[in-house]
């Protein structure tokens, strides 16, 4: 067994280095997202945010860190002890585990070539995996709020559940119109098929996709406007009310990698990954270059985790009939159609040019909303045009 | 009056219903209200100027009549003031005050004057709610809430203030200067006060009025 | 009686009434601070003054020319009483005026605030304006008038109710007026204080705040106190109080008018005597000695720890239960319980009942009755002596028990006797259930001789005594400010009692430890239990109405006996 | 296309090594387990915590069995671990009184079976179960029993009707199923694993260069040995050619099912009158 592990070595460090990285990058990664998130939330809110702990706050998140370390393990007497302990453990599982094939730098196709930024490379269902994982982080929030049995914590289950469901569906669909054009469900070769011009990414290609995506990635990390299992005027803290101190750490740490990975995979699937125009492809090229797509993912990633903490200001939280009608009547018909049409295109063997004009599909979308909308609202009218409020009252 | 007027009279209005504004396309799309949204973050994040203030470098500026901490004034003797009648504890809602009181100490020329004083005086600064009601209700105007508002303890049994600590309070707001403004301190309380006499005096009873 | 209109509205008064028991008969006040309905007439104060007319035989009326005090005078068939006219406003105004000349208005240190007739008055009918312009007379205190009382000198208004009490009702005048016009004040001879032993109740005279109790000076505001109806359990005599207390400690007591028992009086023994209840020595904790199971005492639980909270009453009860049965069983005829004539007359059926609802032939008898002299009568005479026969106003009995006719009752009814237990000789029984609750030692000689060593020894009191120390069984009981029953006085008056304030500790009222005895279900409520009796034992049939009332109730038996103080 | 220099076969995390038991040990197996299955049946009856204690010895000794069976090396024992954990899970599944608890059972044998996939490279299968099982029919199973579950346990809660017929044909059913894999290429006509695609070895045609080649049940056994299925295209192509039947008959049974849940689940009207 020992011989085989060395053996293989050559295709195993690497991936216990990434690993190594993932662990030591992501909680950390984690304790500063909330730093950022604080301090962006203040400037929007024209605030200055935290500023005491360090130079500009930026021990903040580390006295944070220390200090919710310590807090008390408070277990409410009322929970469902083990599955109370397993939940937000498993929602952290789930969400670091979604990261096993990711490519979090440019990954060389000949991957014994030392280090690639990638734990486990070359799975061709890459982005199946992702989704399969990412589906299960749902148990985290639905057995932590069943677990606490609290009322507040199973409105919060509950509705988590609906939405999962709701918005894998969208989700999953709005990948297939990019996996259909690039042909894989490997991640490095939809990333590979975005290199060359600004108009190879997949942006261009699928523009309604890359929306139902994002929206849906939102909503599957819980974030605002989507936060109904958490939202605190409804439900107290949804299905983490019972929870405090690292307990809580786990859920925290496991939204912000949820949102890390929504960006990476924005970034790797619809805005090119590591790719930019003019620069040569990093993939088996020298270190330095290696090091340029990197930071040119990363620079991607940084603003699309930008976008969604500025939607948290920008964005009021939906209603949750809303939420379900967005994924149900918005969403999921949309990326259906757009899908049929990159089908069409596909397999009539059509110009792929055609695909640019999915883009008029919101505003069909739109135009057809907007039209029924102002129908009810003339209906209304007419409604009430007809029945005059009883005893009028009069103003002199 | 409505009713004697015909229904279709120029004068009357009848209630007109509230109408929602019709929706566009681009309403509808969603997309530019929240870019719109965005921007709005992105120009406050960019360029807007905080309005916090940094509170331990920068002090407020409270109020002068900002109700704190209390304090137990002293009399001109530098006795406490207060004649433990109960009317701060009686009136007090969040039932934070305790008094004992006790007879003055007679044999003591500096108490000659006095018939009783409190003997403890205790605020729970804790449960305490600041409505200054005591300060109301003291006739003597002996318990005032001063614009002291850092009040801090590291223990809650720190923060159950005792007559001594309530009277250094009065020592310390007096030395620096931040005597509240709302009761005359100095002068006794409305029921000592010199009644009214001449011109300002109420007619007396009876007169005025015919038998 | 008579016919009488007072503010035009008419009721039937009793001729002997004066103006204001008439108007009070028609619901309307007619202030007044000398009056008193127990002391002479002086028409001193002249805060009564009412237009008083008279009805001519043709209909005709005719009023008085001028304001008459309504203390003094007297009514007939057709009198008129204005209390509402401008003249009469006019004049209660001038009066409070000039009452409240001098006074130093010192409200928010008297203790007389919020039950001062002066505030009242004012409030209702006064003037809130002074016009004095001269300095107010300032007039030093008076510590020195008795052991009891403090006079604020400058808050007296001379009614003068002070005086007349130590005159008439107490007979030592000790009291009074010195110096004349506005220099008039209350005082003492030097050397001859105001200690008499029914000193206490000039400051419940006094209208204003000038006599103050000592005792209760600056203690507590009265607004805070919370009044009980109760039974003073001083003597026999059973003068109806009001317990005052607030948050479960008692300030005072006060007497309680009552025509059937002492009237408006209380001595100061009964007046300053409750102070035992909060003494620091009461027994508050049930405790169990050479308990079978081997633990050495329960009972403190809740001392071991603030945490902690074990109610040690059940294991206690379950094993008194237990060892009297077993007791009993034993020996029947040497069971012993001693009722005490401290209990009320619902906690002696009680027990009675229990015991003799185990075995007939059990023995129940009445403990030690505590006599100290002879009845104390006053007025008293110039030289002390106690007055003539029919001339009496206040008695202070030798017998410092409330109940134990009840008790002696109740005797009766289950052991067809009243054995004292004090009789029965020297270790007479095995098993004994001793029930005590007097505020002093109490353990006679021949009692503790004929319990001597029993194999078991149940102790129901609320102090530790020789017997207690070597108690089986300690049952931690209450005081009588913590008991709600039912006590017969001297003259078969019974007279319902209401707890006031909750027992120290784990200790419990007498009628709870007894109810969960006999096994009863529910809580001890005096008045379904007075109901039960009433109908069970015909000595107490007066008292099966339940709701005995302010006054009491007077059982058959004593009907023919006569009432109240004077007796 | 670069070559690799290591056989894919050998590949560690690829090839198991076979069941190294004889069928009596598989029926002795088997047979322990069905009895454990039909004394932790009996769980919820209040009477049989001695029955339910003794089951889940039973079951712990069969798991050790299986466990001494196979050789003591990391990916068996890995394997295995995952296997008894699903079988662990099932058992929960059917014999846990909360129905929420049976869900996470339930839960959890999938995804022990899909580690059992991920360890034979059956990545898409892995992850499609993981998706549509574990994701999509857990979470609305648990969604629907938060939502609509009772506060008091039903008796089919507490109790089972037939619990020795249920483990009776459970243990044909396991036992049928042992003994099909213990003797590979005896029950199946084609030992075909469509669902290998053999990702770390073959990285498969780039896109565009046409459709993989799927195979043919006319090949010969030599000739489907050199074979390479590969690819999802390829999964894809076969189930809607060679399997379009079972697939849509599959799904029009899954319909039926939904219609009739619909209908199910509908509340009777109320009686005019």
């Amino acid at each position: 067994m020992i011989s085989r592990f060395i053996e293989y070595w050559p295709v195993l460090w690497p991936a216990l280095a990434a690993i190594a990285v993932i662990l030591a990058v992501v909680p950390f990664l984690g304790l500063y997202m909330t730093f950022i998130e604080r301090k962006v939330a203040a400037y929007v809110q024209d605030r200055v945010g935290p500023n005491r702990v360090g130079p500009f706050g930026l021990f903040q998140a580390v006295a944070d860190g220390i200090k919710i370390f310590l807090k008390e393990q408070l277990i409410p007497d009322h929970v469902y002890t083990a599955l109370y302990f397993i939940a937000p453990s498993f929602s952290l599982i789930t969400a670091m585990f979604a990261l096993v094939v990711m490519p979090f730098g440019p990954v060389a196709t000949d991957y014994k070539s030392g280090f690639r930024f990638m734990v486990a490379p070359g799975i061709d269902i890459g982005i199946l995996m992702m989704l399969a994982i990412s589906s299960l982080s749902a148990y985290g929030i639905i057995v932590g709020g069943w677990a606490s049995n609290n009322k507040y914590s199973i409105y919060g289950a509950i509705r988590s559940c609906a939405q999962f469901i709701s918005y894998e569906i969208p989700l999953g669909m709005s990948i297939l119109g990019v996996i259909a054009i690039t042909g894989s469900l490997n991640i490095e070769q939809i990333v590979k098929a975005q290199s060359g011009s600004l108009l190879d990414w997949n942006v261009f290609w699928q523009p309604v996709a890359m929306l139902v995506f994002f929206t849906s990635a939102l909503a599957e990390t819980n974030r605002l406007p989507f936060d109904l299992p958490e939202c605190e005027q409804e439900l107290v803290g949804g299905f983490h009310t019972e929870y405090s101190g690292i307990k809580f750490v786990l859920f925290f740490l496991a939204e912000y990698t949820h949102i890390v990975t929504v960006s990476f995979l924005t970034a790797l699937l619809f805005l090119g990954g590591w790719h930019f125009p003019g620069l040569p492809d990093p993939s088996g090229a020298s270190t330095l270059v290696l090091a340029l797509g990197l930071l040119v993912l990363l620079a991607k990633v940084s603003l699309v985790v930008m976008v969604i903490i500025l939607l948290r200001w920008a964005l009021p939280r939906f209603r949750f009939d809303q939420l379900m009608g967005l994924a149900w009547k918005g969403l999921i018909p949309l990326a259906l159609v757009n899908l049929v049409g990159v089908a069409i295109v596909l397999t009539l063997g059509l110009p792929k040019h055609l695909l640019i004009a999915t883009a008029v599909l919101p505003i069909l979308a739109a135009y057809y909303s907007a039209a029924k909308f102002n129908a009810s609202l003339e209906s209304d009218n007419t409604l009430r045009n007809g029945i005059q409020p009883q005893g009028a009252v009069s103003y002199e | 009056m409505s009713e004697s007027k015909p229904a279709t009279s120029p004068k009357k209005k009848t209630v007109k219903w509230g109408q929602a504004p019709k929706l566009s396309v681009l309403d509808a799309l969603y997309l530019p209200a929240i870019a719109s949204g965005l921007a709005t973050a992105v120009r406050h994040a960019v360029s807007g100027k905080p309005t916090t203030r940094q509170y331990p470098e920068v002090e407020p500026e409270i109020p002068p009549n900002y109700r704190g901490v209390h304090r137990l004034n002293r009399d001109e003797a530098g006795r406490v003031k207060c004649v433990a009648c109960y009317m701060c504890q009686t009136a007090c809602p969040a039932n934070c005050i305790e008094i004992i009181a006790a007879p003055a100490p007679k044999d003591d020329p500096h108490w000659k004057d006095r018939d009783k004083f409190p003997a403890t005086f205790t605020i729970d600064e804790l449960r305490c709610i600041y409505c200054g009601m005591c300060e109301e209700a003291c006739p003597v105007d002996a318990i005032e809430l001063t614009s002291v508002y850092d009040l801090t303890g590291m223990t809650r049994q720190e923060m159950i203030f005792d007559k001594e600590k309530l009277l250094s309070v009065f020592d310390e707001t007096v030395k620096s200067g931040r005597d509240p403004v709302r009761t005359n301190r100095g002068k006794l309380g409305p029921a000592s006060e010199v009644a009214p006499t001449g011109k300002d005096a109420p007619p007396p009873p009876g007169r005025g009025k015919s038998g | 009686m008579v016919k009488v209109k007072v503010n035009d509205i008419e009721v039937d008064a009793d001729p002997k009434d004066n103006c204001i028991l008439a108007a009070r008969k028609a619901g309307v006040e007619i202030p007044h601070y000398c009056w008193h309905e127990s002391l002479s007439v002086v028409a001193s104060c002249r805060m009564c003054l009412v237009e008083v007319g008279e009805t001519k035989p043709d209909g005709t009326v005719a009023m008085g020319p001028k304001l008459v005090p309504g203390c003094q005078t007297p009514i007939k068939e057709g009198t008129i009483i204005r209390t509402d006219s401008a003249k009469v406003k006019t004049s209660q105004q001038m009066t409070l005026e000039l009452l409240l000349l001098n006074h130093p208005l010192d409200c928010s240190i008297c203790d007389q605030a919020g039950e001062c007739y002066l505030q009242d008055y004012t409030y209702k009918y006064g003037n809130a304006h002074s016009r004095l312009d001269e300095p107010k007379l300032q007039r030093e205190d008076k510590y020195h008038i008795g052991e009891q009382i403090a006079l604020f000198t400058d808050r007296c208004v001379m009614c003068t109710r002070c005086v007349r009490f130590t005159r008439e009702v107490s007979g030592t005048a000790e009291l009074q007026v010195v110096a004349r016009g506005s220099h008039e004040e209350i005082d003492v001879f030097p050397d001859t204080p105001c200690n008499n032993k029914l000193a206490g109740n000039v400051v419940d005279l006094c209208p204003v705040g000038a006599l103050c109790s000592k005792d209760f000076l600056y203690k507590k505001r009265v607004w805070w106190l919370k009044h009980a109806e109760s039974v003073c359990t001083g003597c026999s005599t059973g003068c109806s109080i009001h317990v005052d207390q607030n948050e479960n400690k008692v300030y005072r007591l006060r007497p309680r008018e009552n025509p059937q028992a002492q009237g408006h009086f209380m001595c100061d023994e009964g007046r300053f005597g409750f102070k035992y209840i909060h003494d620091d020595r009461r027994l508050k904790f049930p405790k169990l000695k050479n308990a079978a199971s081997g633990v050495a005492a329960t009972g403190t639980a809740s001392q071991t720890s603030d945490l902690s909270f074990a109610d040690p009453w059940p294991t206690v009860l379950g094993e008194v239960k237990k060892r009297i049965r077993q007791a009993i069983q034993n020996d029947p005829s040497g069971f012993v319980a001693v009722l005490s004539p401290l209990m009320t007359v619902e906690e002696a059926y009680l027990l009675a009942s229990y015991i003799k609802g185990i075995d007939p032939r059990t023995k129940l008898t009445l403990g030690p009755v505590p006599m100290v002299g002879s009845d104390d009568l006053y007025p008293k005479g110039p030289k002390g002596e106690p007055p003539a026969p029919g001339k009496v106003k206040f008695t202070i009995r030798a017998e410092k028990c409330p109940n134990r006719l009840g008790v002696e009752a109740v005797l009766r009814h289950f052991e067809r006797a009243v054995i004292h237990a004090d009789s029965l000789g020297k270790s007479s029984a095995s098993a004994w259930y001793v029930v005590g609750g007097y505020s002093a030692g109490w353990v006679t000689e021949s009692l503790d001789q004929a319990i001597g060593t029993p194999s078991l020894l149940i102790v129901q009191d609320i102090f530790p005594s020789p017997l207690s120390d070597r108690a089986d069984i300690v049952l931690a009981a209450g005081s009588f400010a913590e008991r709600e029953g039912t006590y017969v006085n001297h003259a078969g008056l019974a007279q319902a009692a209401h707890a006031s304030i909750r027992p120290p500790e784990e200790a419990r009222a007498d009628g709870r430890i007894l109810m969960e005895l006999a096994g009863r279900s529910g809580l001890f409520n005096a008045m379904a239990l007075r109901k039960e009796i009433g109908t069970n034992i015909a000595e107490f049939s007066a008292i099966a109405i339940g709701d005995l009332g302010e006054h009491g109730v007077r059982l058959a038996k004593y009907a023919n006996q006569t009432v109240g103080a004077r007796s | 296309m670069n070559p690799l220099p290591i056989d894919p076969k050998n590949l560690p995390l690829v090839n198991g090594d076979e069941f190294q038991g004889n069928l009596s040990q598989i029926l002795l197996l088997v047979i322990l387990l069905g009895t454990a299955a039909y004394l932790l049946l009996q769980h919820g009856l209040v009477k049989s915590k001695m029955m339910a204690i003794a089951g889940a010895a039973l079951f712990g000794f069969a798991a050790l069995m299986a466990f001494m069976s196979i050789p003591m090396q990391l990916e068996p024992i890995v394997r295995m671990c995952f296997s008894i954990l699903a079988v662990a899970g099932a058992v929960a599944f059917v014999t846990a009184r909360e129905s929420v608890h049976a869900a996470l059972g339930f839960a959890t044998a999938v995804l022990s079976a899909c580690g059992v996939m991920f360890m034979q490279s059956a990545y898409f299968i892995a992850a499609a179960t993981m998706i549509v099982y574990a994701g999509a029919t857990i979470i609305i199973f648990l969604f629907v029993l938060m939502f609509a579950q009772k506060s008091q346990l039903q008796w089919y809660d507490v109790e089972l009707k037939n619990p020795l017929i249920a483990a009776g044909v459970a243990t044909c059913l396991l036992f049928a199923i042992a003994w099909s894999v213990s003797e590979p290429g005896e029950i199946l006509p084609v030992k075909l694993d469509l669902t290998r695609p053999y990702s770390l070895s073959v990285p498969g045609p780039a896109p565009g260069e046409g459709m993989p080649p799927v195979p043919d049940p006319t090949m010969s056994p030599s000739q489907l040995a050199e074979f390479t299925p590969a690819k999802t295209s390829g999964l894809g192509r076969s189930m809607f050619t060679d399997y379009l039947l079972a697939i849509e008959l599959a799904g029009t049974i899954l319909l039926v099912a939904t219609l009739g849940a619909i209908v199910l689940a509908q509340k009777p009207e109320r009686d005019p009158s």
